[in-house]
């Protein structure tokens, strides 16, 4: 019997080593491998930190890095702020039907791709776009008004992408606290600003963190959004590194910015954890 | 058999490869790119996943010797009657490394400016034009080296020649960087491929921009007004050619494809589709009759010996482009 | 004195089903009053109204006199332990018992004197900074009735506060309950299905029964004087008879059940000859004996067999089959008079007209 | 804040109002995609030039249809091909390790789990060029070595398969673990009480408690897989699969095929959720 | 006959600690054989290790004379129900029921007959086809026994089979499984922390404790004839203290307590002069009186005052506060006699030497 639960253990911690060796952590090590290889001429290769230098010189791509970062952390915040009252609503608001239909309503977008979700925006956005029409026959612009390729068109392409993300951890947290608890809150004399302060915040924290943690994720790895929907001046962290691997064919560089991005990811994501005292299993276990 | 076909939009239109499957029985599957791509796609497949690609001629120079991406043709696979020989020559010159020729030519065209001449006829003649607050907010170009080497020409260098002296060509370069990021501010956005272009000025959303020469003739047919311009500096020409990948695995079915393509009937239907002609002798009997008005309405005879044709690109270069597009990009 | 609290007519209807239908009851001051009633009776409905996250169809509710139909949950002096408790799990014990205080913008110092003193009143001196998923079960409950009363409030409603808990410490909280409401004095309503809990507590008890309520009381009332038969048989076990009356004379009766055993009994209602009733028996008003004279004074003596001895210590009885084939609960005396009973034996039983209550049946 | 709260209804109507147009923000991009893949017009986009069905169903050029369209046909094959693959692969990692997670106590465990959900929060070009730039060692390592050209191991479908499977399979761990977590195994122990060998008692009683989840993931891997962009861009060949077909597109200009193809996608993929939702809930 | 289930010398450790020590017993044929104890003292364990899914640490188990610990848990003759059920929710009833059977490959015609008898057997003909959430506590209750039943197992093990359900129906299935027994007429060994459930029930109870068996006997001899302190005070409730001995003539003691009462007690185990001693008196073996002259034939006679009137039906106790301060539990008689009592009245006490089992204490 000992040796029958060996077996098995065995067994089913195989496919497991072998995906998160084979396809995660051996190729990030070499990835890293390859952005710390300065290239000297054909075919030879020297250990340097060049890349990363460069990196961190070059003013474009700090700009960039920096800017998506912030960018990310501000796409984060206002889906936070536009989904937490609709999430409220779903969760606590409404009742039987209603909850399930408005939450299916939700879980719709996710089942189209980002591709088609932009191109949507693309067509209501553009210069000879559905809204500029409307405007324009609403009388309030006299000519048509671009309101693609710009900061504010990538954050509303931003937002919407990652929206459910939000608003589904959100729901799921807001629907585990009872009722009672909130009813609790009104008949100990609270009003409804310190009940959501005291009680239901502190409450959907675990949803919070993980709708953040999740959209941030999303925000700072699109590649679609920031490309479709942004301006000349939109760039984002994802297209350098595109640019690099694919326009550039230095895949040095380009490995150099993908470790950066990692470390990016992960020191923020580390950080909201540590500052609400979560750890990464109970936020996305 | 599968030929795996690595190309630009528009260079194998369906009808084409029906016709070819048809006669051939082979099968042909696309993958619509432009040359930045393709090479780094070749590159990343160790020259391996297509089994013909069609970089431009400038392009094959460099790569091979330094990534090894192709292999070489064996021009007597090929019906050498079918290319016009002045072209065939001159890019197999171009593309030869180590006595070894990994390119034919294909299609050929410029790059110019397509501009609305109605709204934008009497501002932009040339490609610093563009940059004329009149029509800000309304131009569009790409963030390539083409473009690059357009405004460098219409400042009044010549990239051309220095592209072995990397000092001067640095030099260059930095004016014409200077003068994109004042520029900057004009630009509605920076348009990646062709049909995007087109869209945009078709739309009214741009009125000029540089590009593509069959971009502008095939909107002329949609608007009167647009058409394409050959800027006064000199329109870029440029070849796009036939290359094998370094692992293609159906090299026969690539020579049957290029001697297929090659014919002037079928080489004119490719015309007709990429607004561009080809290599092909003797195709210009089978092409429309509109499209070689328009050729000639933009290219008056003065033009066409103004045309610059690109030199292959020594390595190094694309390097200082890169940074330099990285800047203009990075400029507020 | 104006009692604390007063419900007046109150009504309630969720679409067609009418949950709480037209109870009337006052609460005077410093009283434990129960609810006890089936599952689904309306009792939390009841409590909601009162709370104030529910309104009344029609009726009034007074506290103090003063009606608050019109008065916000967060205004009305009645504070509320939830079923569950409800307890916040976001803060630590002192937050939860400050948080009404910290509404009434009380200072902080003040607060956490009025905290230290609510825990010391509990008997959980310097849990404060613990966390609610710390406390076991009965130490939460006494942190949910803590947070209510330091707001002092005039009534304190319990919903079921013992449902959650488990059998022993069950018993020991209802000895607890009643020794906190002493120690804050204040008027305490209690809902329960537990007639034990209600028993054990209350002062009056009102059993509810689909809206209405039965009987309003004091344990003993209900128990011995039972009003309704729906009372008779949800307080205590009882043997329960159908049958028509054969003979009525004033309050003395006899009534033949279907099975043919006439039986004498004491009417609750007025029941006239001919009538259906129903009759109830508790088991320890029945009385074993090994003969049949031992049981002389008994309206009601019957033989039978034992057919099954359910020993549980005090509480242990016998199930007789009489006659006519009908099992019957009997308690076993506590003076181990019987304990050598078996299986099989023969056994007499007897029981007085008084302790049987009969009430008009259904037709 | 809850209905029973009393509130004014001034709170409720703007509160209402809010959600509406939440809601309104949700379907709108969508519904304008789904309403101008029947625009008789090159563009999607007004003017309105009246209704067809070319776009769906239309033979010739300019207006030929989604489904005479082969580079769209092709790219939508290549998609179910890859999808089916990724949701196959990943399920079946996904259940194993659901099991190991669940059953078994062993040294680095907590370590492994945390690396198990690492991929959910690498960016996904990150993973794509990780992955690339592995596969590309490999080559170039055996090729410099060796001679050898393993063609597999560079950009194409097999890179493609991996490339998603390594993420996608954390999302069906998930999504597995979460439901066998609920497993009460006394019902294990009873099959086995009940006779059953141990590879019995989990055919019978655990797999079947499982089905949901695994139909669940199953579909979701799918879904996952065929709306995949970032970690595919950077992995695909010359078989584009249709997110990739369609962005190709999508850069060059729109017309209302790519209207056409998103309305079917929403259609099929809205069909394949309800039929999940609906399947879930019959149990 | 050899018994049905023996255990011998049963040790079972995890780690440091001994879940399961030295144990013994033996389970006669058709015999309802209960283990009682309170939660954490090692029931589980005991039966998982019959059940085959724990390896014993030491000792032997033996069905029906042969040692089974190198059988598989599959293999051995015994079926267990589980504490939460563990029906197989996703089958129906009756392939709840004939899991087993497939198991042994019998076909499938015969299954389906037997599936049927034992939906007969247990009352609940025609269900097969519900599934496991269409059914009632109770019904849920009959059908995971007769999953086991059709196997025909030698013994039944059954882990608390009654924890999940509510008050009432509990003590409906009480009766219900000890008639179950007897209709299946297997060997039933029982798990519970209930005391009622296994007095109820049980032809023999094991007292268990920390891992040891306290006591096995019948419910008579655990409830009035205590071995050990533990059993005296887990099962029935009593009256409790701790004191010095000061008189010891054979088993006739008299013990004084920290507080100065002198009690005078029966000896259970051997004591002598200046031990000390647990005492427990049980509440209905005090008897209440008007007057001390009532109480004649008590050893113990005392004086004090009733503090609290815990009315509970049949079940009513008061609270009687003595004069050196210690309160009593004592029941109040059935007999109504002293229902008038108030809180606050004097009352006389009283109890016989031989109801108060003595025991050695803790020094
Ligand atoms: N919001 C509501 N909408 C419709 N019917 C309701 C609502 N709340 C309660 N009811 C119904 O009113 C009746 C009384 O419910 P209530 O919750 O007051 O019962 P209860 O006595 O507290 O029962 P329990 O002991 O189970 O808590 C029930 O029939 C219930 O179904
Ligand atoms: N697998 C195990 N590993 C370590 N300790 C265990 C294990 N199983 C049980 N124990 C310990 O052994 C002791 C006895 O546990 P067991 O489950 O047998 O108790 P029980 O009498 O069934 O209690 P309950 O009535 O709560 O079910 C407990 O202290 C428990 O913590
Ligand atoms: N529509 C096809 C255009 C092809 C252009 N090739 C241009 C190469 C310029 N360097
Ligand atoms: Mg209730
Ligand atoms: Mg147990």
């Amino acid at each position: 019997m000992r040796a029958q639960a060996r077996i098995g253990f065995i067994l089913l911690l195989m496919p497991l080593i072998l995906w998160l060796g084979l396809l995660i952590i051996i190729p990030h090590i070499d990835m890293f491998l390859i952005s710390i290889r300065e290239r000297i001429s054909f075919g030879v290769y020297e250990t340097s930190l060049t890349h990363y230098q460069k990196a961190l010189t070059e003013p474009l791509y700090l700009r960039t890095f920096w800017r998506t970062a912030v960018m990310s952390v501000l796409a984060t915040v206002i889906t936070l702020l536009i989904a937490f009252p609709v999430a409220y609503y779903i969760a606590k608001m409404a009742r039987g039907r209603l909850q399930q239909v408005l939450f299916l309503l939700c879980l719709i977008p996710f089942y189209v791709s980002e591709l088609v979700r932009t191109f949507g925006w693309m067509i209501l956005l553009r210069e000879t776009g559905i809204i500029s029409h409307l405007l324009q026959w609403a009388g309030l612009a006299d000519q048509p008004v671009e309101m693609l390729y710009n900061d504010a068109a990538m954050m509303v392409g931003l937002v919407y992408t990652s929206m459910l993300f939000m608003v589904v951890p959100l729901v799921t947290t807001l629907e585990s606290l009872d009722d009672s608890v909130v009813e609790a809150g009104y008949d100990l004399g609270g009003t409804g600003l310190s009940v959501l302060r005291e009680i239901i915040i502190p409450h959907a924290m675990p949803g919070i963190v993980s709708g953040c943690i999740v959209v941030f994720m999303l925000s700072l790895g699109n590649y679609l959004t920031p490309t479709m929907l942004g301006g000349k001046d939109s760039l984002w962290f994802t297209e350098m590194i595109y640019n690099q691997f694919i326009v550039r064919s230095n895949w040095e560089l380009g490995a150099a910015f993908g470790f950066m991005l990692l470390v990016l990811s992960s020191v923020i994501v580390w950080g909201m954890l540590r500052l609400t005292g979560r750890t990464l299993q109970e936020t996305l276990g | 058999d599968t030929l795996r076909l690595l190309t630009w939009g528009g260079y194998a239109p369906d009808d084409v490869i029906e016709l070819f499957e048809e006669q051939t029985g082979h099968t042909v599957e696309v993958t619509k790119s432009n040359n930045e791509e393709m090479i780094a796609k070749l590159r990343a497949t160790g020259g391996g996943g297509f089994d013909l690609a069609q970089p431009s001629q400038d392009r094959i120079m460099g790569p091979q010797m330094e990534f090894g991406i192709y292999k070489p043709i064996d021009v007597s696979k090929l019906d050498q009657d079918l290319f016009i020989p002045s072209m065939l020559d001159a890019t197999m010159a171009n593309t030869t490394v180590n006595g070894d020729v990994y390119g034919v030519p294909h299609v050929w065209g410029t790059s110019g400016l397509v501009m609305n001449t109605a709204e934008a006829g009497d501002i932009v003649k040339d490609y610093t034009d563009l940059c004329d607050p009149a029509v800000a907010g309304k131009v569009s170009y790409r963030l390539k080296r083409p473009t690059l080497i357009g405004f460098a020409f219409s400042m009044g260098e010549d990239p051309f020649a220095a592209y072995d002296d990397e000092a001067k060509y640095t030099e260059i370069m930095e004016k014409v960087e200077a003068k994109l990021i004042e520029c900057k501010a004009n630009v509605k956005t920076y348009w990646g491929g062709g049909d995007e272009l087109m869209n945009l000025v078709r739309s009214g959303e741009v009125t000029a921009s540089m590009a593509w020469d069959t971009g502008g003739w095939k909107l002329n047919d949609d608007n009167s007004d647009i058409t394409f311009v050959a800027p006064a500096s000199g329109a870029l020409g440029w070849i796009d050619t036939f290359v094998l990948p370094a692992k293609g695995q159906a090299d026969d079915v690539a020579y049957e494809w290029i001697n297929f393509v090659m014919q002037p009937e079928i080489a004119a239907k490719i015309t007709a589709a990429a607004g561009n002609f080809t290599a092909s002798a003797g195709a210009d009997e089978f092409a429309e009759d509109a499209l070689k008005a328009k050729y000639q309405a933009s290219f008056p005879q003065e033009a066409i010996d103004n045309i610059k044709w690109y030199p292959p690109v020594p390595a190094g270069l694309e390097i200082i482009e890169g940074d330099v597009l990285d800047r203009v990009q990075a400029a507020n | 004195m104006a009692p604390d609290l007063e419900c007046v007519d109150l009504v309630k209807k969720f679409g067609d089903t009418t949950a709480v239908d037209n109870v009337s009851f006052s609460v005077p001051p410093g009283s434990f009053f129960s609810i006890l009633g089936p599952s689904g009776c309306g009792k939390t409905t009841i409590m909601r109204m009162i709370a104030g996250f529910l309104d009344p169809t029609s009726g009034d509710i007074r506290i103090k006199g003063n009606s608050v139909l019109n008065t916000p949950p967060n205004k009305r002096p009645v504070n509320m332990v939830f079923q569950h408790l409800a307890l916040f799990p976001m803060m630590t014990i002192a937050e939860n018992i400050g948080y009404g205080l910290r509404r009434k913008k009380m200072p902080q110092a003040q607060i956490a004197r009025k905290v230290d003193e609510a825990l010391d009143r509990i008997g959980l001196p310097g849990i404060g900074r613990r966390k609610v998923n710390e406390l076991s079960g009965g130490q939460k409950q006494r942190v949910a009735i803590a947070r209510c009363m330091v707001l002092e409030p005039d009534v304190l409603l319990l919903d079921e506060p013992l449902g959650a808990l488990d059998l022993k410490l069950r018993e020991h909280m209802k000895v607890e309950l009643k020794a906190l409401q002493a120690a804050f004095d204040t008027t305490f309503v209690y809902i329960t299905h537990d007639q034990s809990e209600a028993l054990v507590m209350s002062d009056q008890i009102a059993v509810m029964n689909a809206g209405r309520f039965e009987q309003v009381g004091n344990g003993q009332d209900l128990y011995y004087r039972p009003d309704t038969p729906f009372v008779a048989g949800f307080i205590g076990d009882a043997n329960r008879w159908t049958g028509r009356i054969e003979r009525a004379e004033g309050k003395a009766l006899q009534l033949r059940t279907s099975t043919g055993l006439a039986i004498r009994a004491t009417a609750t209602d007025a029941l006239a000859e001919g009538d259906i009733a129903e009759l109830f028996v508790r088991p320890e008003a029945i009385r074993l004996a090994g003969n049949s004279g031992d049981l002389g004074d008994f309206e009601n003596r019957l033989q039978g067999t034992v057919t099954s001895i359910l020993f549980n210590g005090a509480a242990s009885r016998v199930l007789v089959q009489d006659e006519a084939g009908e099992t019957l609960e009997v308690t076993l005396p506590q003076s181990g008079e019987f304990s050598s009973l078996q299986r099989g034996d023969r056994v007499h039983i007897g029981w007085g007209a008084a302790q049987a209550s009969c009430f008009k049946g259904a037709a | 804040m809850i209905p029973t709260i009393p509130r004014s209804r001034s709170f409720r109507l703007i509160y209402g109002t809010y959600v509406l147009l939440f809601f309104l923000y949700l379907v709108l991009p969508l519904a304008v995609v789904a309403t101008f893949a029947f625009n008789n017009s090159q563009f999607p986009s007004l003017p309105w030039e009246g209704f067809t069905w070319n776009w769906f169903f239309g033979e010739e050029r300019p207006q030929i249809g989604v489904f005479h369209e082969r580079g769209i046909l092709r790219a939508v094959g290549t998609s179910a091909f890859v999808a089916l693959c990724v949701a196959t692969l990943s399920v079946c990692v996904g259940t194993t390790n659901a099991f190991l997670f669940n059953r078994y106590e062993f040294r680095g465990k907590g370590l492994l789990y945390v690396l198990m959900l690492l991929p959910l929060v690498i960016p996904g070009i990150v993973l794509g060029i990780s992955v690339l730039v592995f596969s590309s060692t490999l080559a170039n390592g055996l090729w410099d070595l060796a001679q050898i050209d393993l063609q597999f191991l560079r950009p194409g479908l097999l890179l493609v398969i991996l490339g998603q499977f390594s993420f996608i399979t954390t999302i069906a761990t998930l999504v597995i673990s979460a439901r066998l977590q609920k497993f009460d195994r006394t019902l294990e122990e009873a099959a086995l009480n009940l006779g059953a060998t141990q590879l019995v008692a989990v055919r019978t009683v655990t797999l079947p408690f499982l089905a949901p989840a695994l139909i669940g993931a199953i579909v979701v891997a799918f879904l996952m897989s065929f709306e995949n962009f970032n970690t595919t861009l950077m992995l695909v060949g010359s078989d584009a699969p249709l997110t990739i077909a369609m962005f190709d597109r999508l850069k060059e200009g729109s017309t209302p095929l790519l209207n056409a193809v998103s309305l079917l996608l929403m259609l099929g993929s809205s069909l394949l959720a309800l039929g999940l939702i609906l399947f879930q809930r019959g149990r």
